[in-house]
């Protein structure tokens, strides 16, 4: 089969398993699982023979896999869609791939597959055990998701969408993906859709992505208007960019250019949740876990990154655009971290450190470091994945010992009730701390450390010595974090009976655990740079193959000393003192830097729901609605009857009846009535005097008749 | 030809009269079977002479003349041309139905039709109907005069003996004052021309093809379009002298009213047109923009008054003034649009207004009251009543699909053609209209019955589901296919316009 | 021969005669009377017409007999009136005689 | 076999016609009998029109399928009729709705021949003013279609159905003075209603010369927006369109699918037909204020609609919304006709009619669906209806998802086109009405929210008024707007391509 309809075919497998979970077999829970994991396993594999192929082609940047089709007449051309591998698909396909297929496998385990069902489980709302009595004695077990199939499903349309996002060759089919993994993203974060939380959370997802994607899809228009295609190959060619970069865009001194960087960026602010747009991720924790590891760490929101990264040619002509992008990602790396450090839900605290570790690579985009953020992407992308699935089963466990004590009031979540789960949950322990580490940018061993290193030498290079400082300071407080996690969660003694009760994850939830962790740490030795301490090792592959994909070659920057030193500084010292900080706190009011501002994450969801929540219900319901519709336009609407009744009445009552009627009708019949009353004076009854009168009008008339005539 | 089917036609009706006036007082049902008869065989004759109208030749045609005084130049003279064949036939029709719904139903204890005296009642109806028939054939000026008077004296009988106590006196007087008046002041008119035509031409005839180029000098036109113009259009309804007919139509019974509003309208409008326009062609030119102020009031104003209406004839009653000035507008057009509108919309308004009363009479008789507010329900008490007063709102509205549009369109035409300004205003009319055809359907036939009338309202009989049925059946016949009608009427513009010289 | 006016003059003042004596007087009797004369004056105009004019053409004659059977009739139906008032009036005088009075 | 292929438009157009009056002789109180023959009979236009479909020559310029019978000689209008590529889609539209549309109707059971009767005059009305090539035809078809429409909300309607179709009714025929007025100044100048000849004739008119004593620049204004004003309150654009809400809220199910489905397409395929062509320089002219009318339909409609606590009213309220993006890419069109912009914006415009007539219908359908069962539209009612209903819940996602307009479903795909056309021309007004695409989610996930989510709700749960599952039947109903919105969604060139070669013979 040649590469390029293995390509299309990549995208289709999820969503098959998407109609036929739907529409068939959403009954039985094995065989929609089974049918989803198969297509996940189908993907992933057609997804490796691509990327084997694509290290096999000498220079894929010039002449990547690509083909497309007649998709929309449009005039008298047609627009043309299809599918594109190139290196940094190719790169991006292969961590896909791997995550997607972690996280199908993990679910099964995370929804309890094979248990009993709940007893009084209902639909919307997350299983609570069920109570199961083996040779006498009673224990509650926990029970199976009632809406498992549905899980699935939703989870294969969503590796569709993200599949067809990565192959597409233009920003149409880019987009299409985009939004459909925003819709799963909303199906999923309130898959739970009983809980309130979870179903305002939902919304609030979709609508703060929803933000972003608007002007995306203005930023798209404007691109096809300028270049009359959207297809990518099309697009980077030397004079179109040529022209984007010359043609004013007439809207605040930004280059044609610099304005369709700036809107598509600001898609993927709402996309990967950078600072403005950052407050729907935190609450999307509300789904389940393998939600939030997939979308919200993994796929999901590389997205964004991944979308900035294709159209880096293009945004990079603008200096004024890529200012911009500069700040955002460094503010946000700093202010996340911030945040992370004063969370105790577990999720949460990951959530916070995607958002920064995010600002990083776009602070790195940037700074004009492609391959850098490139690779940051993909071993984030490990690494983020494990820590969830690693959160995961640390949730799980504790739901174990929840269950197993019965009072439901403790929060398996809330890192103070966990402690010393290292005896109780080995190999989740282990993982999590090279996940960790990996987050941290643990020195040589873990894939964060070269990626990060990449990024400080880059800043520090190219002179964006204000950026290195933030992200060193972000670094530092990445470090600190996770080490809080760690210790808060495994190390140290158990602080409540339900953590000392806690069991290991089965070895469906484990097994992804261990093949993540080993990316975490191998995939960063594909990225070592070449005279990395002045000792040259193998050329840099993934220096090499990535940069293919821009026309021309990033050179690979001179190797220094002081990013090394400062990257190797901020972690340990950020691990010991997390360590030291928190060996001994086994309570949130000891915690000293739960300050209630960084606690409320600078109340940005207040602000939000002051700012435009507030405003948008009273301009809708009151103004538009009560004033406009029903008052002003119905209002005037409501006066033509009365009107036209009152106009009626005032022709008949006051015209028809009185003038009409009255005064000529009957006004002259009264006339006649009143003549003849007179005239009937003449009616003596008297012959004589009739005669006298027959007589004096003969001789008027005689005299009248004789005297005109005569003339 | 030998036939003399118009002069049969007029005579009927009479002939009848008398038979039934021989006939004992209390064989009831054999006064109405005579009536019956009578009325078939004249409807029949009309179609007859409607489809054997030579539409391609055009002109008078079907022309008689009897001698009836020499010396004077009268001659009994009948003939018919595009425009009034139309109106014979709605003549026959309105007669036909008429006679239908004053039958009346002795056994089902329903007090519907005309219950006392039918034979006085048929007979003053059928010489009223003889008197339409004539002015409508006559070509003999004097023979038009004598017929609209036999026409309109037995109105006053009609309305005073049947009428709604209440107001039958008052009424009756009123209208049949009016109609002298306006008659009075047109006969003056037409002597004054008959005198003035024989001095010009030596012939001293009533004769209207003589008559027609009787040379009248502009002074002369100019100064008798006016009364001759007006003393018709009195009985056609025109602006100033609208009132009778409301108060006219609430007085009269079912028959007659039908009669009144559906024939005898379309006869002053007819005679006017015949008379005036067609006799006086200059005086006609020189006078258009009055008519045509008068009518554009008497459409916008009869629509506003019908809007407040709560009495469902006089609602009906005011919106035939409306219409009836539509039928002006398109005279006072004198072009070739208005006047075809003119003439189709005189058919359709005749037949829709027949409808109208018809059903109004049904409902009145059964639930013995006319006031909208008290009604209600009726759709479902008399159902096939309730589809014929909706397609005859409809038609009313200018639906297009129905013959109130294949009329009124053209009128519309015409009058952009002539004082564009006009024509916006007159259009208002049409969305009252509508808005008070659809509200008081609303409120007469659905919502629920009333407990006032809950028990004794009984369905239509069925010869009223004939009458009704045959009145939409024309409606809608020259909605869908106004190729039925509207040519033949051309052909009777074509004339009036050659009169008009060629405008 | 007498010139035809005085003829006329004759039957003026004869005529007027009957017209005073018609409007002036109370009886009934003698207004009937007033109108005998009335006639007969128009009869000697006839006549004198007739004689002055061409005698061939009669009409004068005959016109003048018309006259005698008109008078005749209306004296007859006056009285008759003027007799039936009287029974059930047992009055005479015109002025009494107004139950016509609308 | 060859009357029918040369009369194939007429018998599309009177076969509901003459099946209603054949109904008028079927025995009484045979409901199912009714509702089967109604049904099978309204297949005869849909087979018909797809034979037009297959054999409709996209390419070949000009109206097909020509058809002239005489009518009115007297003012020179004929029964002229004729498809393009624009009006042929509208006709499938039409009838591929109403059978859908009286398949909806089985739940009815009072007076049922009444009600088949007026959805089979109904089809031929709205059929008729998308056949028109004769200006009077098209008024005549154009009012006809108000009368069925009126019955339906009137007779079958629910609370104060009475204040709803009056007003209904007597809006539309307010708006639709001024077209008549206009309508017969063309007939009276021209002597003939044909458009064809019209379009010529009238644009051959130039502003200098004097009509009805003014001059014909003026004269030619007031025209433009007599016909603006007719067609603006049958799309409904913004201020004109406080009947619609009213309308559906209280139409029956199937009467409110072809209210949306197909009664506000003729407004927009009158700006069509009529004002781009008729009208190509003042429409020029009056672009922008056309434009900022179509903004704030959509923008004004996405909010009014956000605000609304009944279910049918907030579906009735998206309708304005995505009429607006009609309306916009027609200002668009008609600001820079001829140019590709122009011509995606009219692709966009014309898809976008024939999406949101598959996805409003379907919505409302929907809501029917439920009204039927509790008998009420209060959101607030709802809620927690997931775990009762969970098909009928998926099939509301999918089909609110169409109408939200996301990718990969068939609204985008027209929104996508709307806004490519009309960004480079109206910049600004597409800019602010992207505030109301935003709000078009808000809204569709607040119905979502209200009525599917949340806990399981008790009070639908049990009981006499227990919540049963969609029925096959209406599924049925649902199934081809379904595959039709995914298939355009998906694969949009099949009926793009007809509404692209016509759009670009237009100009």
């Amino acid at each position: 089969m040649t590469t390029t309809t293995l390509i299309w075919l990549i995208p289709l497998p999820p969503v098959l398993a998407f109609f036929l979970i739907v529409l068939f077999t959403n009954r039985s829970k094995w065989l929609s699982h089974t049918i989803a994991v198969g297509a996940a396993l189908l993907s992933w594999l057609g997804s490796m023979i691509v990327f084997v192929r694509a290290l096999g082609v000498e220079h894929l940047g010039e002449e990547p896999f690509e083909s497309s089709i007649n998709w929309l007449p449009t005039g008298d051309t047609w627009f043309r869609v299809g599918v594109l591998v190139d290196p940094l698909t190719a790169a991006v396909l292969f961590f896909v791939a791997w995550t997607v297929l972690m996280i199908f496998l993990y679910s099964v385990g995370y929804h309890n597959f094979g248990q009993p069902e709940g007893d009084h489980d209902h639909k919307g709302l997350s299983p609570h055990g069920a109570t199961v009595d083996e040779h006498g004695h009673k224990h509650v077990v926990p029970s199976v998701e009632p809406m498992y199939s549905r899980f699935f499903a939703f989870i294969g349309l969503f590796a569709f969408g993200m599949y067809t996002l990565v192959v597409s060759d233009n920003l149409l089919t880019l987009f299409v993906g985009w939004e459909i993994m925003g819709l799963c993203s909303y199906l999923l974060i309130g898959f739970w859709y009983a809980k309130p939380s979870a179903r305002d959370a939902a919304i609030k997802a979709f609508m703060t992505t929803r933000v972003g994607d608007v002007f995306m899809l203005l930023g798209i228009a404007y691109l096809y208007y300028a270049t009359g295609t959207l297809s990518f190959r099309q697009i980077f060619t030397e004079q179109v960019l040529h022209t984007l970069a010359t043609v004013p865009s007439g809207f605040l001194g930004f280059s044609a250019a610099g304005l369709i960087g700036l809107l598509l960026f600001i898609g993927t602010i709402g996309k990967s949740a950078q600072f403005p747009l950052h407050v729907w991720l935190p609450d999307a924790m509300e789904g389940p876990t393998p939600v939030s590891a997939m979308i919200h760490a993994a796929t999901m929101v590389s997205a964004g990154v991944y979308a900035v990264i294709r159209m880096f040619p293009l945004i990079s002509l603008d200096e004024k655009t890529m200012a911009i992008v500069a700040f955002i990602g460094a503010f946000t790396a700093i202010f996340a971290a911030t945040i992370a450090v004063a969370q105790n839900d577990i999720k949460r605290v990951l959530a916070y450190s995607t958002i920064s570790q995010l600002g990083f690579m776009i602070a790195a985009l940037g700074m004009h470091a492609y391959i850098a953020a490139v690779f940051h992407l993909i071993t984030h992308a490990f690494f983020k994945a494990l820590l969830f699935l690693g959160s995961g089963s640390v949730i799980h466990g504790m739901e174990h010992g929840v269950l197993h004590t019965g009072n439901h009031h403790v929060d398996p979540q809330d890192m103070f009730n966990m402690g010393g789960l290292r005896k109780k949950m080995p190999i989740t322990f282990w993982t999590f701390l090279i996940g960790g580490f990996a987050l941290s940018g643990f020195p040589l061993v873990t894939a964060g450390f070269w990626s990060k290193d990449e990024i400080f030498a880059d800043a520090f290079a190219n002179g964006y010595i204000v950026i290195f400082i933030t992200l060193a300071l972000a670094a530092f407080l990445t470090a600190f974090y996770t080490m809080r996690q760690i210790t808060l969660t495994f190390l140290g003694e158990p602080r409540t009976d339900e953590a000392e009760h806690a069991q290991e994850t089965p070895w469906t939830m484990t097994t992804p655990l261990v093949i993540l962790a080993v990316f975490a740490i191998g995939y960063g030795w594909v990225g070592i740079p070449e005279d990395f301490m002045g000792l040259h090792l193998q050329p840099n592959w993934f220096h090499e193959f990535v940069g293919g994909t821009l026309a021309e070659h990033p050179e690979t920057i001179a190797f220094n000393w002081i990013p090394l030193l400062t990257s190797l500084v901020v972690a340990l010292g950020g691990l010991y003192l997390g360590w030291l900080t928190y060996r001994n706190v086994n309570s949130a009011a000891e915690d000293r830097l739960q300050i209630p501002l960084l606690k409320n994450k600078y109340y940005f969801d207040e602000a939000y729901d002051f700012l435009f929540v507030k405003p948008a219900t009273w301009f809708a319901e009151i103004f538009v609605y009560q004033w406009m519709d029903k008052g002003l336009i119905d209002g005037i609407l409501h006066i033509f009857g009365p009107a036209t009744q009152g106009l009626g009445s005032v022709i008949r009552n006051y015209f028809d009846v009185p003038v009409i009627n009255r005064f000529f009708g009957d006004g002259s019949a009264d006339v006649t009535y009143g003549v003849g009353a007179r005239l009937r004076a003449i009616q003596t009854g008297r012959i004589q005097q009739y005669l006298m009168f027959a007589l004096v009008i003969f001789i008027v008339i005689g005299a009248a008749l004789y005297f005109f005539l005569r003339a | 030809m030998n036939f003399p089917v118009l002069s049969i036609i007029t005579f009927t009706p009479i002939v009848a009269a008398i038979i039934m006036l021989l006939l004992p007082a209390q064989r009831k049902n054999e006064t109405r079977a005579v009536a019956l008869a009578a009325a078939i065989f004249a409807l029949i004759l009309s179609f007859w002479v409607y489809f054997n109208y030579d539409r391609v030749a055009g002109g008078y045609q079907f022309v008689e003349t009897y001698n009836w005084l020499p010396a004077l130049g009268i001659a009994l003279k009948f003939g018919v041309d595009g425009m009034s064949t139309p109106l014979v036939l709605l003549t026959g029709v309105v007669m036909f139905t008429g006679v239908l719904i004053s039958w009346g139903d002795d056994d089902k204890h329903v007090m519907a039709g005309i219950q006392d005296r039918p034979r006085e009642f048929f007979a003053f109806l059928f010489i009223l109907a003889s008197g339409v028939f004539g002015v409508f054939v006559s070509l003999d000026l004097f023979m038009l005069f004598f017929f609209y008077e036999i026409a309109v004296f037995p109105m006053y009988l009609l309305i005073a003996i049947w009428g709604w106590v209440v107001t039958r006196e008052y009424a009756a007087m009123k209208l049949t004052l009016y109609l002298f008046m306006g008659s009075v002041v047109s006969l003056v008119g037409v002597i004054v021309m008959y005198w003035v035509a024989g001095q010009n031409t030596g012939v001293y005839t009533f004769d209207m093809l003589q008559m027609e180029n009787a040379g009248f000098s502009q002074t002369f036109q100019n100064v008798w379009f006016l009364p001759v113009f007006l003393g018709f259009a009195v009985l056609g309804g025109i602006w100033p002298f609208h009132n009778w007919s409301p108060d006219g139509h609430v007085a009269a019974p079912t028959a007659v009213s039908m009669f009144h509003a559906g024939v005898l309208m379309k006869l002053g409008a007819f005679a006017a047109l015949r008379v005036g326009i067609m006799l006086l062609p200059e005086g006609a030119k020189y006078w258009s923009w009055l008519i045509m102020l008068f009518a554009g009031v008497a459409v916008v104003y009869g629509a506003y008054i019908a809007f407040v209406q709560k009495d469902l004839k006089y609602m009906i009653g005011f919106s035939s003034v409306s219409h009836m000035g539509l039928v002006m507008l398109g005279f006072s057009t004198l072009n070739r649009a208005g006047l075809t509108g003119a003439g189709v919309q005189m058919f359709s308004h005749g037949v829709m207004t027949a409808l109208f009363f018809a059903i109004t009479g049904m409902i009145y008789d059964r639930s013995h009251t006319r006031q909208i507010p008290e009604l209600g329900g009726m759709s479902k008490l008399m159902p096939f009543a309730a589809i014929g007063f909706i397609i005859g709102g409809l038609v009313s509205m200018g639906m297009p699909g129905f013959s109130g549009f294949v009329a009124e369109f053209p009128i519309f035409m015409g009058v952009w053609g002539a004082q564009w300004l006009v024509a916006v205003i007159a259009s208002i009319s049409i969305i009252i209209t509508a808005a008070y055809i659809m509200r008081n359907i609303r409120q007469v036939f659905f919502g629920d019955v009333p407990e006032k009338l809950e028990g004794h309202v009984g369905d239509v009989t069925v010869l009223d589901k004939v009458a009704i049925t045959t009145l939409c059946l024309f409606m809608i016949a020259i909605g869908l296919f106004p190729a039925f009608m509207v040519p033949m009427v051309q052909t009777g513009v074509e004339n009036i316009l050659r009169l008009l010289g060629g405008a | 021969m007498v010139p035809l006016s005085w003829y006329l003059i004759f039957a003026a003042a004869l005529f007027s005669i009957g017209l005073f004596g018609v409007l002036s007087r109370r009886n009934a009797v003698a207004i009937l009377l007033g109108i005998e004369l009335m006639l007969n004056s128009v009869n000697i105009n006839l006549a004198a017409f007739w004689r002055y004019g061409d005698v061939s053409i009669m009409t004068g004659q005959v016109f003048a007999i018309i006259v005698f059977a008109v008078a005749a009739a209306e004296v007859a139906v006056g009285l008759a009136l003027v007799i039936s008032v009287y029974r059930r009036r047992n009055t005479v005088v015109a002025d009494e005689i107004d139950m016509m009075k609308w | 076999m060859n009357f029918i292929t040369e009369h194939l438009l007429f018998l599309i157009l009177f076969t509901p016609a003459l099946a209603a009056v054949i109904m008028l002789f079927l025995p009484n109180g045979e409901n199912r009998l009714f509702r089967w023959f109604a049904f099978g009979v309204s297949f005869i236009p849909l087979a018909l029109s797809l034979v037009v479909w297959f054999d409709f020559r996209a390419a070949q310029p000009g109206f097909q399928f020509q058809e002239s019978y005489t009518w009115y000689e007297a003012i020179g209008s004929s029964l002229h009729l004729g498809v393009d590529g624009l009006s042929l889609s509208m006709v499938l539209l039409t009838t591929l709705l109403t059978p859908l549309a009286l398949l909806a109707s089985f739940g009815i059971n009072e007076k049922v021949k009444a009600y088949m009767m007026l959805f089979l005059f109904l089809e031929t009305g709205m059929l008729g003013v998308f056949m028109a090539l004769d200006l009077l035809i098209f008024f005549v078809f154009w009012e006809v279609g108000l009368v069925p429409m009126y019955f339906l909300i009137n007779q079958w309607g629910s609370a104060n159905r009475n204040y709803a179709s009056l007003k209904f009714m007597i809006y539309t025929m307010g708006g639709s003075l001024g077209l008549l007025l206009a309508v017969q100044l063309l007939g009276v100048l021209f002597g003939t209603f044909d458009l064809v000849t019209l379009y010529e004739r009238w644009n051959a008119l130039g502003a200098s010369d004097t009509l009805l004593g003014m001059s014909a620049g003026t004269v030619k204004t007031i025209a433009f927006w007599a016909f603006v004003i007719a067609f603006a309150v049958k799309v409904p654009l913004w201020p004109f369109h406080t009947w619609l809400p009213d309308a559906h809220t209280e139409a029956p199910t199937a009467g409110s699918m072809i209210l949306a489905g197909v009664l506000l397409k003729l407004g927009a395929y009158g700006f069509l037909r009529l004002i781009l062509p008729l009208y190509p320089v003042e429409a020029k002219y009056f672009a922008g204020a056309l434009a900022f009318l179509a903004t704030a339909a959509i923008v004004f409609g996405a909010f009014a609609s956000y605000a609304q606590t009944d279910f049918k009213r907030l579906v009735a309220y998206s309708s304005v919304n995505h009429m607006g993006f009609v309306v916009l890419g027609i200002a668009a069109a008609a600001f820079a006709a001829g140019t590709t912009d122009a011509t995606l914006a009219l692709n966009g415009a014309i898809l976008q009619m024939f999406n949101h007539g598959l996805s409003a219908a379907g919505m409302f359908f929907l809501v029917g669906v439920i009204y039927e069962r509790t008998h009420t539209r209060n959101l607030e009612e709802f809620g927690g209806l997931f775990p009762l209903v969970p098909v009928y819940g998926g099939i509301l996602i999918f089909t609110s998802m169409a109408s939200l307009g996301l990718p990969g479903l068939n609204g985008f795909i027209s929104e996508f086109l709307v806004v490519r056309g009309s960004y480079p021309i109206l910049t600004a007004y597409t800019a602010i009405s992207m505030l109301g695409l935003l709000f078009t989610g808000a809204y569709i996930l607040k119905g979502i929210k209200k009525v599917l989510h949340g806990p399981m709700n008790e009070h639908w749960a049990h009981g006499e008024h227990k919540l049963t599952e969609i029925s096959t039947r209406e599924i049925l109903v649902m199934a081809p707007l379904m595959v039709l919105i995914l298939w355009i969604g998906i694969y949009p060139a099949w009926i793009l391509d007809v509404i692209n070669k016509a759009v670009v013979m237009l100009f």
